[in-house]
C-alpha cells in the first residue's frame, strides 16, 4: 500500500515526474489547470503505487507527499 | 501508512519563484533535507547569492544573509569568522562562483574556511536572460554568444571543481548532477558530507551540481535533462575531486 | 665604522641617526626604510647634504609612489672606509631588509643600537621590549651591541619620563647582557639628569608641516 | 603612537575583534598592528584578497552581530564602494577607515584630502550616507575610533574615519577612553543562528517592490535627519568678532591653525571652524558665522570639494574662496597666511 499526494496548486507542470515513475502513473491532467494556470501532475491508478519516491525525489517544487 | 516523503521543515513554506521544471528546487530542498537530517537549522546561517537564487533568502528557515554578486564566500568567511559555531553555507551559480567571484572562491578554498558551498552549474546566466557563463560549453549558443561559444574568441570553459582540487585547503569537492533520481540521491550525500564536513571542522567543502536551465536554454524541462546528460557530464566529469577521508576519487 | 640604528616605530631612530651621522667625519647616511613612507631619513636629506653628509635613499623615498627599492650604492657604502649609519624601518619589519646585508657585518665593525622610547605602548615594559629585540635580531641576522634610551613623548618630555626610560633600559640590559650605551633626548630634558651613561643630546629635524612654521618665524 | 597604530589599538579597546584588510599604503599599519594583536586576544585579523573580498567578509561578520572593521587607503576605499553600499542597504554597522592618499586613479601615497566627495555623499551606489569623522590629532583618531563604533552601532549604519597619510604616519602622545564608559547594543537581528527560538533572521537590502523598497529608504533618510540634528561636531575658535573666517579639517586644518594664529599677530580678525564630522556637516554654524563675516575661505588637500558644502551652507550670505594643494602636496603655513591677506585687503 501506498499514496501520493499532488499539492495539486504548487505544481508547474514541468512533467519530471512522469518521466521516472517506474509504473508509469504519473500524468499530467490535461483537462484542467491549476491557479497557476499549468497543467498539474497527477495518479489515477494509486493502488498501482508502490511508494518509491522517485517523482517527489525530482520534483523541483516539493508538490508530492508520499505516504507508505 | 506512514509519511515516508514531505517538505523538509528547514524549507520555509514559500513557494520558489523558478520557473517551471529548474533544478533550484531540487537542490534547494536537498539542503534543506540535509539541515534537517543533521538538526542543524538552529545554528545554521545561509548566504544568498545574486543570481536566480538571489531570494534563496526566502526559501530557508534559518537566518540568511544576502551577498553582493560574486561575494559570498567572502560574507561567509566573515559570519564564519564571527561565530566559528555557526554552520555557514553559501548558495551560488556559476556566474556568482566561477566569474565576478572567482577570486573569493578560489581564496575561501585556498584557506580551508570552514564553510559549505553550494554551486549550481547551468553553464548559462539565467537571472539576466540568457548569457554565455564561464562555464558554458563549447559551441552552446547564448545571448552573448549568438554563434555558439568559440574557443579563440571565448576560451574555454571553467572546470571549478578540478582547480579548486589542486588546492590543499579544500577537504570534500564532488561534482554531481540531478537529471536523474540516481544522482539525485548523490547529490544529497554529497551536500550531507561537506555540511558534515564542517560540523567536523575538516575545511572547506563544495558541491558542484550540474543544472538544468529550461527557459535560458530554450528546451522543455524533460528535454533540458536529456541534454545535461548528454552534453554538459562528458565536459564535467560527475564524481570526487578531492577528499581529505580518502574517498574514491574520479 | 658602521652604526645601524633599530627600534620600534617611534623610538627616535631617525632623529639619532640625523644627529649621529652630522657627529661623525666622512658620514654616510643610509635609509634604509621600507616600511615607512613618510617622517624618515630622506626627508633631511638637503639638509644633512648641505652638511657634509651623504645620504643615501630608497629611489622613490618621499615621491608619490611606495616602491622600496634599494640602491646599489648602499653595497659600495658598507664596503668603504668611511663612518655609515644605516637607518633602519621599524620593529621586526623594518629590520628584515638588513638580512641581506649580513655577509658586510660579519667582516668589517659595526655597532647596532637598539633605540628604546619607554613612552611607546608596545614598549613599555622589559617583557615587551625583549622578544622585540630579539626578532630584530633574527631577522636582520646581526646582534644589537648597545641600548639607546630615547625616550621622549616628543615636545612633552621631561626628565622624570627619561629616568623612568632608563630603568627599562637597566632591565632589558641585565636581562640581555646587551649594554646601555647612551641616554638621548633634548638637551634641556637631558641636561639636569643624573645618570652613569653618556648623554647624546639632539636636535630635532623631523618636523610636522605646521611646526615649519614656527621654525620659519625664528 | 602613530596615527595608525592608534587606530588599530582604539579599535581593540574598543571591542573590535574583526578586522579584515588588504596592504596598501600609507595605511598598511593599521593590518600589521591587528596581525600582531588579534591573535593574541582571541580576535580574528585576516588578510582578504581583495579590498572586494575585505569588505565583505565585514559584511559577513557585522551581519553575525560582532564590530567589524576594515581599512583602506584611496583606491582601496574605491573598490570597497560595493561592500559599503549594501552594508549601508542592510543597515549594519561597521567601522571604516581611510588614510587618504592622492588619486585620482593610483595617484601617489603623499597625504591629500581628495576623497572628501566619495565619503561624505556615501561612495558607493544608491541613497545613502555614511558617518565622516575626521580626527586631526592622533587624540582624536583614538576617541574618534571608539566614537565611530558606538556610533555605528546606535544607528545601524557604516562610520568612516577620513585620515589621511600625515595623521597616519605622524606621532603623538595620547590617552585611551576607558571601554567600560560605553554604551552596548542590543543587536536582536544579526544572524547568529535561530536556536530554534525564534523566527529565522534575513541581512538584505533587496526588495522586490519599489514602493517598498522606498518605503524603506525614506526611513532611513529620517534617520539620517536625525544624525545631522544630534551628531554634529565641529571646533571654532575667533568667530566673535572675525572678518574672515577659514574652514579647513583635518591635516589641513593643523597647518591652518599656525597660519590664523600668524595672521592674528598680524592684526588680522580671523576666525577657524574645524568641522569633525564632515558628515553630518557643520552646516548650521557656517551659516550663522557667514552672516557676521567679510568672506570665508576653505583650504583643503583637493581642487576644492568641502568647500561646495560651504557654499551651500552660507548659502550667498558672504563669499566663500577657496584654496589647496593637491596631489600629495600639503599646503604651508604662508602660503595660507597669503591667502588670509589677500581676504581682507
Amino acid at each position: 500500500m501506498a499514496k501520493v499526494t499532488f499539492d495539486e496548486n504548487a505544481c508547474k507542470g514541468c512533467e519530471l515526474c512522469t518521466t521516472v515513475c517506474p509504473k508509469k502513473i504519473v500524468m499530467m491532467a490535461k483537462d484542467r489547470l491549476n491557479d497557476k494556470g499549468f497543467h498539474p501532475a497527477q495518479v489515477l491508478e494509486m493502488d498501482k503505487c508502490i511508494g518509491c519516491k522517485f517523482c517527489a525525489i525530482i520534483c523541483p517544487d516539493v508538490v508530492i507527499t508520499v505516504e507508505k | 501508512m506512514e509519511i515516508v516523503f514531505q517538505r523538509p521543515k528547514a524549507l520555509a513554506d514559500v513557494p520558489f519563484h523558478y520557473c517551471s521544471g529548474c533544478s533550484h528546487g531540487i537542490v534547494h530542498r536537498l539542503v534543506a533535507e540535509v539541515i534537517d537530517e543533521l538538526d542543524i537549522a538552529g545554528d545554521t546561517i545561509g548566504v544568498a547569492p545574486v543570481g536566480c537564487s538571489v531570494f534563496a533568502y526566502n526559501y530557508f528557515n534559518v537566518d540568511m544573509q544576502q551577498a553582493a554578486h560574486g561575494r559570498a564566500p567572502a560574507v561567509a568567511t566573515g559570519v564564519k569568522r564571527a561565530n566559528p559555531d555557526n554552520i555557514v553555507f553559501t548558495y551560488q551559480g556559476d556566474g556568482d562562483l566561477a566569474a565576478i567571484g572567482t577570486a573569493e572562491t578560489v581564496h575561501a578554498a585556498a584557506r580551508g574556511e570552514n564553510i559549505t558551498v553550494i554551486f549550481i552549474n547551468n553553464a548559462i546566466y539565467g537571472m539576466t536572460g540568457g548569457q554565455m557563463a564561464p562555464t558554458t560549453l563549447v559551441g552552446q549558443v547564448t545571448q552573448t554568444s549568438p554563434y555558439g561559444r568559440k574557443i579563440e574568441a571565448q576560451g574555454y570553459p571553467i572546470r571549478m571543481s578540478e582547480m579548486l582540487a589542486t588546492l590543499e585547503g579544500p577537504s570534500f569537492i564532488k561534482r554531481c548532477s540531478v537529471d536523474s533520481v540516481k544522482n539525485i540521491n548523490d547529490t544529497k550525500n554529497a551536500i550531507k558530507k561537506a555540511f558534515q564536513n564542517q560540523m567536523d571542522k575538516k575545511g572547506f567543502s563544495m558541491v558542484e551540481i550540474l543544472s538544468t536551465c529550461p527557459t535560458n536554454w530554450g528546451l522543455s524541462p524533460v528535454e533540458s535533462l536529456g541534454w545535461l546528460r548528454e552534453n554538459m557530464i562528458p565536459h564535467y566529469p560527475l564524481g570526487v575531486y578531492k577528499d581529505i577521508d580518502g574517498g574514491e576519487k574520479v | 665604522m658602521i652604526y645601524v640604528i633599530t627600534g620600534h616605530y617611534g623610538s627616535g631612530k631617525t632623529e639619532i641617526a640625523i644627529n649621529l651621522a652630522m657627529s661623525l667625519e666622512d658620514a654616510t647616511v643610509i635609509d634604509l626604510d621600507i616600511v615607512n613612507p613618510y617622517f624618515r631619513s630622506a626627508d633631511a636629506a638637503k639638509m644633512l647634504t648641505e652638511r657634509g653628509v651623504r645620504v643615501i635613499a630608497p629611489q622613490f623615498a618621499n615621491t608619490n609612489i611606495d616602491i622600496p627599492a634599494l640602491p646599489p650604492e648602499v653595497v659600495s657604502a658598507l664596503q668603504g672606509d668611511g663612518n655609515v649609519v644605516v637607518d633602519v624601518g621599524g620593529d621586526d619589519d623594518g629590520a628584515i631588509a638588513l638580512g641581506q646585508y649580513k655577509a658586510y657585518f660579519d667582516t668589517a665593525p659595526y655597532e647596532m643600537y637598539f633605540v628604546l622610547n619607554q613612552k611607546r605602548p608596545l614598549t613599555a615594559k622589559a617583557e615587551d621590549v625583549v622578544p622585540l629585540l630579539r626578532s630584530i635580531e633574527t631577522v636582520s641576522r646581526i646582534k644589537v651591541t648597545k641600548l639607546i634610551n630615547n625616550t621622549n613623548v616628543m615636545g612633552l618630555t621631561t626628565a622624570t619620563d627619561v629616568l623612568a626610560g632608563q630603568k627599562l633600559a637597566d632591565e632589558v640590559s641585565a636581562l640581555t647582557g646587551i649594554p646601555v650605551g647612551a641616554v638621548s633626548g633634548r638637551l634641556e630634558v637631558i641636561g639636569g639628569i643624573d645618570v652613569n651613561v653618556p648623554k647624546m643630546p639632539l636636535d630635532l629635524y623631523m618636523n610636522l608641516p605646521w611646526e615649519v612654521w614656527n621654525k620659519w618665524q625664528r | 603612537m602613530k596615527g595608525n597604530e592608534a587606530i588599530a589599538e582604539a579599535a581593540i579597546r574598543a571591542n573590535c575583534r574583526h578586522f579584515f584588510g588588504y596592504p596598501i599604503t600609507p595605511q598598511t599599519e593599521i593590518s600589521a598592528y591587528m596581525a600582531k594583536r588579534m591573535p593574541k586576544i582571541g580576535g580574528t585579523f585576516l588578510q582578504a584578497e581583495s579590498e572586494v573580498a575585505a569588505i565583505n567578509m565585514v559584511y559577513g561578520a557585522a551581519g553575525a552581530g560582532v564590530r567589524a572593521m576594515t581599512s583602506s587607503s584611496s583606491p582601496g576605499i574605491s573598490l570597497k564602494a560595493e561592500g559599503l553600499s549594501y552594508i549601508a542597504g542592510a543597515d549594519l554597522p561597521c567601522v571604516v577607515v581611510n588614510i587618504v592618499r592622492a588619486g585620482p586613479g593610483l595617484g601617489g601615497i603623499q597625504p591629500a584630502q581628495s576623497d572628501y566627495f566619495q565619503a561624505v555623499k556615501g561612495g558607493g551606489h544608491g541613497d545613502y550616507k555614511m558617518i565622516v569623522l575626521a580626527p586631526s590629532s592622533i587624540q582624536e583618531t583614538v576617541d574618534s575610533t571608539f566614537d565611530a563604533f558606538d556610533l555605528a552601532d546606535k544607528y545601524r549604519m557604516p562610520v568612516m574615519i577620513l585620515g589621511d597619510g600625515m595623521l597616519g604616519q605622524m606621532m603623538e602622545p595620547i590617552s585611551f577612553p576607558d571601554s567600560a564608559d560605553r554604551p552596548t547594543y542590543d543587536k536582536d537581528w544579526a544572524t547568529t543562528g535561530t536556536k530554534n527560538k525564534r523566527r529565522a533572521n534575513v541581512i538584505n537590502s533587496l526588495y522586490i517592490q519599489p514602493e517598498e523598497l522606498e518605503q524603506v529608504i525614506w526611513a532611513r533618510e529620517e534617520k539620517y535627519r536625525e544624525i545631522e540634528k544630534t551628531e554634529v561636531k565641529y571646533e571654532s575658535e575667533g568667530l566673535g568678532d572675525a572678518d574672515v573666517v577659514v574652514v579647513a579639517y583635518g591635516t589641513t586644518a593643523r597647518v591652518v591653525k599656525a597660519a590664523v594664529k600668524a595672521a592674528a599677530d598680524e592684526g588680522i580678525k580671523v576666525g577657524l571652524i574645524r568641522p569633525v564630522t564632515l558628515w553630518p556637516f557643520p552646516s548650521e554654524i557656517i551659516a550663522k558665522t557667514a552672516k557676521n563675516v567679510k568672506a570665508m575661505l576653505s583650504v583643503e588637500m583637493s581642487t576644492g570639494q568641502m568647500v561646495e558644502d560651504i557654499r551651500l551652507a552660507a548659502n550667498g550670505a558672504c563669499p566663500v574662496a577657496f584654496y589647496g594643494r593637491t596631489g600629495g602636496v600639503i599646503p604651508t603655513p604662508d602660503g595660507i597666511l597669503e591667502q588670509i591677506r589677500r581676504m581682507v585687503i
